[in-house]
């Protein structure tokens, strides 16, 4: 059944152009999407999620299963930074280790909207509120690997890099994506009273945005696999860490989103939150707090493997796990 | 007079050009977008939207007697984070 | 009242998302939308605007109030300059007053689209035609700034910095701006005939408009709020001229409103072209030709304060006063 | 007849922005669109188009005319080459005739589209097909061109510039805008099948793409009137070749489409394909692997005369003589 | 050889190559969207949006007799819109 | 030390870093959409778009031991492509 949940996911729009993204890098084709064009679409993609998602929570109200869930979501984004810790610290440093594990504990707004694509072509409903637990996931994961620095690092380190507290929140809240995803979405629910300006975004914010998430899913494609020689550099554990710990979490998350008593739409939203990584928030904030760590790491291993994997086979594999997990009758 | 050629992060820009206007530099020229190769890191294009941003290449054309200000000053922060800084000869036309 | 339409406003998408853009700089989030993407928004708007006034003109004709209101703004750009210099010329030297009082006599057209999303958000009606008032408007403060130059400007002034006529009317018609709003108004009215290549042009200019003004805002308020710090070096005089003015060329064109017998919604757009400035093509034209006058002042006074300004408070506190002064009756 | 057609052409929104572009450049206008934005609206433009002809191709099969006209277009592509050689080696060495060769035996896809704008306003009717042949002929023209440079080109040649045929394809099939638009097309081949994909795909690359033809043909105008003076430096021969080869191309391409039994929309887009000639890919291909060939001959005549010759007199006069030769009956 | 650095106002681009032009320029390297502060002006980067352009750096690399000649071509461009120039040596590789 | 600065098509970028890499430069920077104009050919900007690309510059700070490396790697492409390469003296601040 997985398999045919994987063929389906991959024969739509948006897997096929990421697919037409990396092949173009494999048989090195100079087709490129020239910088800044890709930060136009990421900010765009991270405004549209933002302010749709902001309208869906206004309508859902505060009540039911949101807190609940966007609660649990930030839980598990303070948890798994510290399992992922662990675990790489069985082979890399402090400093790696916990950027690593804040990338883990965070989310990729592109996986996201994959899975919630595949939700609408299999035509399973999920809720708008989803968002609120991503725009949320962010800040906390970041906050927990710096604290791992913080109280970690060897007392070798400078001085003059220790991090005062003040610093490390603003990394994790203040960094342009995170930023940019939690003020859309602030602006959408102050907007969805506002039927009129609702509408007049909806071309924008809405029916652009599939084509648009196909767009910069062919970027993604080769930038994705650009990234893979360094990976091969980083070595067999960390590329191995970058496919088993997003089953992990999502082994953990579709527990946890039984528990909640979500429904399967919800739940494959909320597993696919555990499941991916970061590359744009987390990434940026540690380059600045914790420039001892190798950005290749942490950028090879989230965009180079988690990423693709999460896209072309993880979704639907996550799918059937929470298929099996919480029957639809729930 | 002297050229000083400062290649490094562009998310230390601001940081960078705060620590230049304090050793009282005459003026500068900045270059974004920039990407390269240093000893241990590799600084893509595609960095530019993931949030690692790519390099800022700085240029100072100052008198000699300012370089060991703008040293003093600017070597914490490519310590810190990496970077690179030569010096050369140069006249004005 | 007019509290309660400056709220109203504030809560637009428009008006918070240049909120979201000040703050981001104000609490040093790293967000920025790097060039030249802020220029792509920028084009496509001037693009964009002028199609859609070219339509409209077509269709309402240049009969009725037309012609008499689009002579009255031409007027008005001309005028006010002359009003700004005199006042700027007790503190600034030639060059600078010059430059300075072409920006305020001319326009800024992301203001007007503010005010005409205001009307709308209002169920305030008003006609496409502004647009052509819009259009002309930015041209002859130009030319009457660039006078002011060439016969106030000290004896001392270099031989080679004269000004022909010539150059003057090129750098006030032809700057990038002004052509391309001046142009896509003529083929919006060519087109407007053709209604097969109406509606599908609609989706660009017409559909996709609200959202892209959001994101191009969003960017505005990054980039006015960086302006603040040197507008506190222009000093105070310059500061409450940037607010000053606006307030004394609204109250002036209130009143031409009121003698044309314009309605409440041209009133209002009659009103904002006064009392807006011009970041775009005057600054363009002036730098070529006035380098003695310092850019920063009439940037930031400009983009700094007065669009800040006008986009949050002017444009309700504007409507107050057209809606006493002009009663809807009329 | 002609003349009501070119004028029923010259009054339609892209080539009127084409016009506005050209203006630009020629009163000194300062406007420009600053890179890479050009290269946003070709990578969208290539994708949309390649997209929507996989769709049309999928819904009509591979029956009926669909194998014999692309196998003919290929034809075209393999043969005009050819004969363009011939009559270039009357004037300019080996490397040059065969880069501008390829050229013309090539396509240019905004060609392309503007006459599919055209048909649209006469409506007359037109396949989705058309846009197999679009793609699958910029590959045959540049391996010609290379093979060519391979097997004409003097002795004296350095060793290490001949070329190997694996080269020579890869630089024919893997370059990117042919890789991008052929890829497009596949994806729209395999997504047409889905209709909810389809239908979220199509704000983006069918609702959206008239108004970024106009916005990318107001670069275009820009860029081909900035070529012109670089024009008058190939000389007179060069000169009327990219007048007259258009011409002649599209007297072939009648001929051939008569004889294929198309119907007059799609005997017009044959026509175009074959009048047209390459800038994108054909130029990309020859830097690389024809250094000798001057770069100025082939960008300034395909870009500079042959492109807006096509668009603004070419098309109509093409759907004259395709109106004379191919009865509407049949 | 010398090498020769020009920076200045975008806006300025075509007069400046214009200029370099007359002087009969072996050949220039061009890189535009630049962005600085110099004595007077800040340049940065909104600006290429607004009408006033970034900055352009323009490299020439030619025989040390050229430079008057080029001195004199750009110099009045230079004292009317502002800029910088500086001479450093320079060897072909 | 010396500052070794190479101009080409972008195209060939690629190509010319790998075979800086060869040579064991210690690093590089380069700036990529740059114009300008050689002997024979006019690199404009709208050249991005269409297939032939602008130009790379591209800077190295290596030891002078190194140039000699450098040159016999990147000449061919310099002589088969076009571009410039000039060096200059440049010390660490
Ligand atoms: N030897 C070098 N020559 C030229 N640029 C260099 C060199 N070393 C480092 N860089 C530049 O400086 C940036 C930061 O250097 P690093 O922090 O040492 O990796 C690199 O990304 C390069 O752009
Ligand atoms: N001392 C300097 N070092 C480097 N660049 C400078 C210097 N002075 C001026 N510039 C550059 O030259 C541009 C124009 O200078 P100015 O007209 O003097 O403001 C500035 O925006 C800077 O990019
Ligand atoms: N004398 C020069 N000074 C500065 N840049 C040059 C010079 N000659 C050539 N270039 C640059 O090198 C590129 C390639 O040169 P070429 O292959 O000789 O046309 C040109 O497009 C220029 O950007
Ligand atoms: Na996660
Ligand atoms: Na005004
Ligand atoms: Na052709």
């Amino acid at each position: 059944m997985e398999t045919s949940l994987i063929l389906q996911n991959v024969l739509t729009p948006p897997v096929l152009f990421f697919f037409l993204g990396t092949i173009a890098v494999f048989v090195r084709s100079d087709l490129e999407i020239p910088a800044p064009l890709p930060k136009l679409f990421s900010l765009y993609l991270l405004l549209a999620i933002g302010f749709k998602g902001g309208l869906e929570l206004q309508r859902s109200g505060l009540g039911g299963l949101v807190i609940p869930t966007v609660g649990a979501a930030v839980c598990m984004s303070l948890l798994i930074p510290l399992i992922c810790f662990v675990i790489l610290r069985l082979k890399l440093n402090v400093f790696n280790s916990a950027a690593i594990a804040a990338a883990y504990g965070s989310i990729s707004a592109v996986t996201f909207i994959t899975a919630e694509s595949f939700l609408e072509n299999q035509n399973i409903d999920f809720d708008g509120f989803m968002v609120a637990a991503l725009a949320l996931m962010e800040s906390p994961a970041i906050i927990v690997g710096l604290l791992l620095v913080k109280f970690a690092a060897p007392r070798s380190r400078a001085q003059s890099k220790r991090m005062r507290l003040r610093e490390i929140f603003h990394e994790a809240i203040l960094n342009g994506s995170a930023y940019l995803l939690v003020g859309s979405l602030v602006i959408g629910f102050m907007t969805a009273n506002n039927p009129a300006a609702v509408e007049k975004m909806q071309p924008f914010t809405g029916k652009l945005f599939y084509g648009a998430e196909c767009f910069f899913l062919l970027d993604m494609g080769i930038v994705a696999a650009q990234r893979l020689p360094s990976l091969k550099k980083a070595g067999s554990f960390l590329i191995g860490f970058a496919i088993a710990m997003p089953l992990l979490n999502a082994f953990l998350g579709v527990l946890v989103a039984k528990a909640l008593g979500l429904g399967p739409g919800n739940a494959l939203l909320f597993v696919v939150l555990c499941a991916s990584a970061s590359y744009l928030a987390v990434p940026a904030a540690m380059r600045m707090t914790v420039p001892e760590a190798k950005s290749s790491y942490y950028i090879s291993t989230t965009l180079g493997l988690t990423f693709p994997f999460n896209i072309v086979i993880g979704i639907p594999l996550y799918m059937g796990l929470v298929n099996k997990l919480i029957p639809l009758a729930a | 007079m002297k050229r000083l050629d400062l290649i490094f992060g562009e998310r230390e820009l601001d940081a960078m050009l705060e620590s230049l206007e304090k050793a009282q530099v005459p003026g500068y020229t900045v270059m974004k977008h920039v990407t390269g190769r240093g000893p241990e890191r590799v600084v893509s294009e595609d960095m530019e939207f993931t949030g690692l941003g790519a390099n800022a290449h700085v240029i100072i054309f100052c008198e000699e007697e300012l370089l060991q200000k703008i040293k003093k000053n600017v070597e914490p922060l490519l310590n810190y984070y990496g970077g690179v800084a030569y010096v050369s000869e140069a006249t004005p036309l």
